[in-house]
């Protein structure tokens, strides 16, 4: 029973991480310029691999495999916010201009 | 693998090291030339992976209760040569640079014409 | 299940090849690469589980690591180039 | 199944491939070389070899990728379009391409277990590994102690490329970097810098040590160690990173670690054994072969982690920059 259970919970965020990580690479293709894009990257890097490694966990029990994809998701955590923000920093110090709506500024 | 598909890998393969070749004598920047051999390379570790592949094996570390494995000695010689492909790498992006100092452009028709001045 | 899952992120590593290819900016490129990088892990933690040999995850652990440092130098490069350009416009 | 996965990442890696052939900006190129690596990775895990893809995960998309971009810092960015036509090359190519794919047709289908790969020398290796050198990985055992020679050359050939590329581009000592302007912007990256450092270092005599039991060894660790040192040196500075880990001890390093591998080989001699044969080094064989493996890979270890830090330092320590 409590197999089952975890069964369908790993199944349920496996595949809402999947979703999350189409959603991401959708909005990274689709979105109109780079600092738009960043944000969709970070659906990636954080809901979308949280979300798949915390399934995994759901399917690797309590063993030594868990504790990797726990280590791995912290690193994730850090690395992810951490490569993204210093894209963006890179990107604004080479003077790239974020796009603004006209009507509003 | 289906019949239809047997030698998919390989021809593959084949692209990518005849893409690899291709840059390699085609293009006069030297940096694209190391690139080329970059692309070259990894395309024979490919092809040594793919003739490893057993199917339905898997990976050739020992575990109660498997049976078939992939082949492990292909593995071993490629773990090598990728070890040796940085060796290469680096040893060409060195003399690039230092061609570079040298004649002041790293494109392989103007350093002809330098050559020929002088 | 694992197979859709690694399905998906195959689109998803597809669609960011495209956005690697497009650019239009260098950066746009170092973002996609980036992106490419996560989804391998992830892609590499499920394989690992799919051929039922999940204590392989020692892979996925180096790719987060390496992709992480690869990123960072490729900023580092970049930011120096632009100081160069910036100085030479001068 | 496995075939979906590796048609599909096959074929992603050729268009990636004919993608850097046409790109003219380099940067560019060089980003998606590491993309190249990374699909190329993935492949060798879908297709079994775990110990093949931590390599080329290490190698290909880490300092591969660094190096090309130093290169690319130190001399330029665009490519000019080349002068002659590339009608002959691409002639050469087609040939040698149609050539090589009519070899293949003869040759056995992929993942055929019947294929003759399959049985020469490798059921040996696959079924003695247990019982003659008592650890699970076999692509480890067969490393370092079936083909312990081959493995001795190559560390050999590592330590001739450091040298090398120190002949070519030699090093320049940094002054040590001081917390100036424009290090506002390291901020972030510092603490993390610091949080991760001793983590992968950690990590690396992991891969090290348990690399009889799973994928890792010698090479890998070393590559992951030395990139320890390349985040330590990106966020503090080439100066401070120099004062960490001087070039002078790598300089010894890289020997040192060899001399450990030929040091093992020659011990087993002087033991009474051939030339790196381990068994001969304990009483039992096989805590012999156990200790060989440990020492030689530990030798390997050492060794390519000084000659990527001296290649490292060989490029970056030529770009003028303040805060590298």
């Amino acid at each position: 029973m409590i197999s089952l259970i975890a069964d369908i919970l790993s199944w349920t965020c496996l595949l809402g991480g999947a979703i999350f990580l189409l959603i991401g690479a959708i909005g990274v293709l689709r979105f109109p310029d780079f600092y738009s894009r960043l944000h969709a990257v970070s659906i990636c890097d954080t809901l979308g691999a949280g979300l798949v490694l915390t399934g995994l966990m759901l399917q690797g029990g309590l063993s030594l495999v868990t504790v990797k994809l726990l280590l791995m998701f912290y690193f994730l955590l850090f690395t992810g916010p951490t490569a993204v923000h210093a894209l963006a920093e890179a990107a604004l110090q080479s003077k790239l201009k974020p796009l603004v709506d006209e009507h509003e500024s | 693998m289906p019949e239809l598909l047997g030698h998919y890998n390989y021809w593959i393969v084949i692209v990518l090291m005849m893409t690899g070749f291709y840059t390699v004598i085609a293009r006069p920047n030297l940096i694209k030339k190391v690139i080329g051999l970059f692309i070259f390379q990894t395309s024979v570790f490919i092809f040594f992976i793919s003739m490893a592949k057993v199917d339905g094996g898997t990976a050739p570390i020992i575990e109660a209760g498997i049976s078939v494995y992939s082949n492990p000695l292909p593995h071993v010689l490629i773990l090598t040569a990728i070890v040796v492909s940085l060796a290469t790498t680096a040893l060409g992006l060195a003399l690039v640079v230092r061609i570079r100092e040298a004649y002041g452009t790293i494109n392989e028709d103007d350093i002809h014409v330098q050559d020929e001045a002088d | 299940m694992y197979v859709v899952i690694t399905i998906v992120i195959l689109i998803a590593i597809a669609i960011g090849l495209v956005r690697a290819f497009r650019g239009p900016t260098l950066y746009d490129r170092v973002l996609a690469a980036n992106m490419i990088g996560t989804l391998t892990v992830l892609m590499v933690a499920v394989l690992g589980f799919m051929s039922g040999r999940p204590e392989f995850l020692d892979i996925a652990l180096v790719y987060v690591l390496i992709s992480f440092v690869s990123t960072i130098a490729v900023l580092k490069v970049i930011a120096l180039r632009s100081n160069a350009t910036a100085a030479t416009e001068k | 199944m496995d075939y979906l996965i590796d048609i599909v990442l096959l074929g992603l890696l050729m268009i990636t491939g004919f993608a850097i052939v046409r790109m003219r900006s380099l940067l560019a190129v060089a980003m998606l070389t590491s993309i190249y690596s990374l699909l190329s990775a993935s492949l060798f895990v879908a297709l079994d070899a775990v110990d093949v893809a931590l390599t080329e995960a290490a190698i290909g998309a880490g300092i591969s990728t660094i190096l090309m971009l130093a290169t690319i810092a130190l001399t330029s960015d665009e490519e000019k379009a080349p002068r002659h036509t590339p009608l002959l090359p691409l002639i050469v190519v087609t040939a040698t391409g149609a050539a090589l794919i009519y070899g293949t047709l003869d040759m056995p289908h992929h993942g055929d277990p019947d294929a003759p790969v399959h049985h020469h020398v490798a059921p040996t290796y696959l079924h003695d590994t247990p019982g003659e050198i008592g650890v699970p990985n076999v692509v480890t055992s067969v490393l370092a102690s079936y083909r312990g020679y081959d493995t001795l050359g190559e560390v050999t050939v590592i330590l001739t490329a450091g040298a090398g590329v120190l002949a070519l581009l030699g090093y320049r000592t940094r002054r040590l970097n001081s917390r100036g302007p424009g290090n506002r912007q390291l901020v972030v990256l510092r603490v993390i810098a610091k949080l991760f450092f001793p983590l992968i270092l950690l990590f690396a005599l992991y891969v090290l040590f348990h690399g009889d039991y799973g994928p890792g060894g010698g090479f890998q660790a070393g590559v992951i160690f030395a990139t320890g040192f390349i985040l330590y040196a990106l966020a503090f500075g080439l100066g401070n990173a120099q004062r960490v880990i001087p070039h002078r001890l790598l300089r010894i390093m890289a020997a040192v670690g060899v001399l450990i591998y030929a040091g093992v080989g020659i011990e087993s001699m002087l033991l009474g054994g051939k030339f790196l044969e381990y068994r001969v080094l304990a009483d039992d064989p096989v805590t012999g072969q156990h200790l060989g493996i440990m020492l030689i890979e530990l030798g390997v270890g050492i060794t390519v982690t000084a000659v990527v830090l001296i290649i490292y330092y060989g490029f970056v320590s030529r770009l003028h920059a303040r805060d590298i």
